[in-house]
């Protein structure tokens, strides 16, 4: 079993096996996500019945908790990545690593603006020092250094071992820097969404909230095997397969 | 003799330029091994990553036990570095330079011996000035003092340029003294601009020269 | 239903500007990571004509 | 080993009093900083005893924050860092020294100027003690913190602002910790909880601070 685990795992870590197997997967998944997502939207948005509390502006949580759910989940995943790469000195762990950071970053940006507009209707401000709100933004800003870090190194192999232990650092930090912010935010309501106990929606809202998750995991991931193929084309350049590869690119 | 380190198929590469590739390396011990090439042409990045401190440069290379517990880089103690950067930190005196490199190697050498090598590198009565008010060559030779310790443990000494800034006297000093380790057994890998005149030097080039 | 004609669907009983604001910004973010992908293989492209022609020359 | 510390320890601390002008510079930033406040917010006594807390830590933590860009820099340009790393002891430990030699020359005179500003402040006297040993405890955690993006930062020139950028968000909970043991005393609420969270929060730090450090300070000799 663990012998089948490692062929398997050296098989996917040879960008160009990589670049080859990944396309069918970022096609299927690809239009996966966006049926999905976008029934989820249409049921969400139409079909959901209004909040009894809050009304229709409750129909914010479609992309608020997806994006929220997504950008931390993102977030763990650099981190592991940059560990595979630290560890095995795997470069497509790397690659991998590094472009995730922008979807992070644009997943953290719109979870932190949904709450926030979400917050207007609900508390009557723009911006509520909330815990979930506060441990976004900081989660952005750690974002915002990992991009800020790979773009300084002159190096692009640097940057990548560089972010990869900024990443540790920060995800060892997230759960401190949760139970701290709980601390001192005292205004807040109980997490909407926890796997652990019985959710307090109604099930008609709860499984197109649930559907959107999965669509925004599953754009996630084709996403990432995407932009993760083009990264392999920037960074292999030198390699005879990559420069046939790019020039088919103008062909389409 | 014994083989100290044998190197293999080492590649480099800075900004799309191949600096070196198919590189391969025997080095005996005893021998004094001269790594010779154009400005750029990678000699330090090759000095680097033989003692453990470039990533850049992808290959194998392995040492031998006597100087190398892991066998991936020579053990800290067993080597000097004289790098490019010499290691003088301009705010100490050289005494106190000497001390902490001698400390971070965790032998044991007498204030003494401190005393001598600077005297040996012609620091005589400099050793409790602030290294900023030293000459260019003062400084280098405040880095050069430690090769002038004579530590048994010491079998390696890793040079880069090790000539720059000294005067004619001062070279054919270092050469004699580089010359003379050799001779009781230690072994030299350096680069240089400058030629050594010695029986036992073995040049390798790299680089466009090559 | 929760909405009867399609002004209740765009009022969203009061809540309209806050419902679609954030869903305006969801498709601008959304957008932008399908499109950048894209915009990165041209510019990949592109870089790569321009070597060839570097090379020629 | 011991020998090595010992050596590590008075190099550092002799090279620090003899940059002194340079660690003088984050004291006169905490002193202006802390002054400001007052004139900035409002000078009602009874007001400044509820922020005092709040403000003498944020004040603490750029202080520090301005001087760990030199932790590395100084042994980074002149070769001395490389000569480090090949040491033949581990050279966690040589960070270490450096870590703890940052906290003394920073954190610690940090803490022996806050009395003067908290008398500045209103904090009520008998919070004092409590807000000397949480930033005691918290400077130090912040050294261990800063030290890994400085060794990140080392080697680009301009590292400083960068370092602000990437240790920031990684210190709030330094900072909720801090805070919340000085507003809990002024309050009379019970603080030794949250003291005792910024102790694990400390210890924590300790633990994997020189591990990363020195993998960070690889990543910028090395490559």
């Amino acid at each position: 079993m663990w012998q089948l685990f490692v062929r398997w795992f050296h098989k996917w870590s040879s960008p160009k096996w990589f670049y080859e197997m990944s396309k069918p997967w970022s096609f299927w998944l690809g239009w996966a996500a966006l049926l999905i997502t976008t029934t989820a939207i249409i049921w969400g948005l139409g079909f959901a019945p209004v909040e009894r509390l809050q009304g229709n502006s409750y129909r914010i949580i479609f992309i608020h908790v997806p994006s929220a759910f997504l950008s931390e989940a993102i977030y763990v995943t650099i981190a592991i990545a940059g560990a595979i790469g630290l560890i095995w000195r795997i470069k497509l762990a790397y690659y991998v690593a590094k472009i995730c950071v922008p979807l992070g970053m644009s997943m953290a940006f719109l979870a932190l603006a949904t709450g926030a507009i979400w917050g207007k209707p609900t508390w009557g401000h723009w911006w509520v020092w909330d815990m979930r709100i506060t441990s976004m933004l900081i989660l952005l800003l750690l974002y915002i250094g990992l991009w800020a870090l790979h773009n300084a190194m002159e190096r692009p192999e640097s940057g990548d071992r560089a972010a990869a232990i900024l990443a540790l650092v920060g995800v060892v930090n997230i759960p401190v820097i949760k139970f701290s912010v709980n601390l001192v935010t005292t205004l807040h309501q109980p997490a909407t969404l926890k796997f652990t106990e019985k959710a307090p929606m109604h099930i008609s809202m709860l499984i197109p909230l649930l559907l959107s998750i999965l669509g925004f995991y599953l754009a996630f991931l084709a996403l990432m095997l995407v932009r993760s193929r083009i990264e392999i084309l920037r960074r292999e350049r030198k390699a005879k397969w990559v420069q046939q590869e790019i020039e088919q690119l103008g062909n389409r | 003799m014994t083989k100290l380190a044998v190197a293999n198929n080492l590649f480099c590469e800075r900004d799309d330029r191949i600096l070196f590739k198919d590189l391969s390396l025997n080095i005996t011990q005893g021998e004094i091994v001269h790594i010779k090439g154009p400005n750029g042409a990678g000699k330090t990045t090759l000095l680097r990553r033989l003692i453990g401190l470039s990533w850049v440069v992808e290959g194998d290379l392995s040492w031998h036990e006597s100087v190398s517990e892991s066998g991936i880089r020579p053990d800290g103690h067993r080597f000097w570095y004289l790098a490019h950067r010499p290691a003088v930190t301009l705010m100490q005196t050289p005494l106190e330079n000497l001390a902490f490199a001698v400390a971070m190697h965790q032998a044991d050498v007498s204030e003494p011996s401190l005393w001598a090598a600077l005297a040996d590198v012609g620091l005589k009565g400099f050793e409790d000035v602030p290294a900023h008010s030293l000459s260019a060559g003062q400084q280098r030779r405040v880095a050069l003092a430690r090769l002038y310790l004579n530590l048994p443990q010491i079998k390696l000494w890793v040079l880069d340029e090790p000539f720059t800034a000294l005067d004619v006297q001062a070279v054919s000093q270092l050469e004699t003294t580089i010359e003379s380790f050799a001779e009781q057994g230690g072994t030299v890998i350096m680069t240089s601009h400058h030629g050594l005149h010695h029986t036992s030097v073995r040049e390798l080039h790299i680089g466009a020269a090559a | 239903m929760p909405f009867e004609n399609i002004s209740e669907f765009i009022a969203m009983g009061g809540h309209g500007l806050y419902v679609w604001l954030s869903y305006a910004i969801a498709a601008v973010v959304i957008g932008y990571n399908l499109i950048s992908p894209r915009m990165a293989k041209k510019q990949l492209y592109k870089e790569h004509q321009r070597k060839l022609r570097r090379e020629q020359s | 080993m011991i020998k090595l510390v010992q050596h590590t320890l008075q190099r550092e601390l002799t090279l620090a009093y003899r940059r002194r002008a340079d660690l003088l510079n984050p004291l006169f930033f905490f002193v202006l900083v802390v002054s400001l406040f007052p004139m900035g917010i409002t000078t009602d006594l009874d007001k400044l005893t509820e922020m005092s807390g709040g403000v003498l830590w944020v004040c603490a933590l750029l202080a520090s924050l301005l001087s760990l860009d030199l932790m590395f820099r100084n042994d980074f340009e002149d070769g001395s860092l490389e000569q480090m790393l090949l040491s033949s002891a581990p050279p966690q430990v040589i960070v270490l020294c450096k870590i703890f030699c940052h906290w003394l020359v920073t954190g610690v005179p940090l803490t022996l100027l806050s009395p003067l500003l908290s008398i500045m402040l209103a904090l009520p006297g008998h919070a004092l003690p409590v807000l000397m040993a949480s930033l005691l405890l918290g400077t130090f955690s912040l050294s261990l913190i800063g030290s890994i993006g400085a060794a990140l930062t080392v080697g680009l020139r301009k590292g400083g602002l960068l370092l602000t950028i990437l240790i920031m968000p990684v210190l709030v909970p330094v900072l909720i910790f801090g805070t919340s043991t000085v507003q809990a005393i002024v309050l009379g609420l019970a603080w030794p909880g949250y003291l005792a969270f910024l102790g694990a929060f400390t210890a924590g730090a300790f633990a994997l601070a020189p591990w990363l450090t020195v993998a960070a300070l690889k990543v910028s000799v090395c490559d």
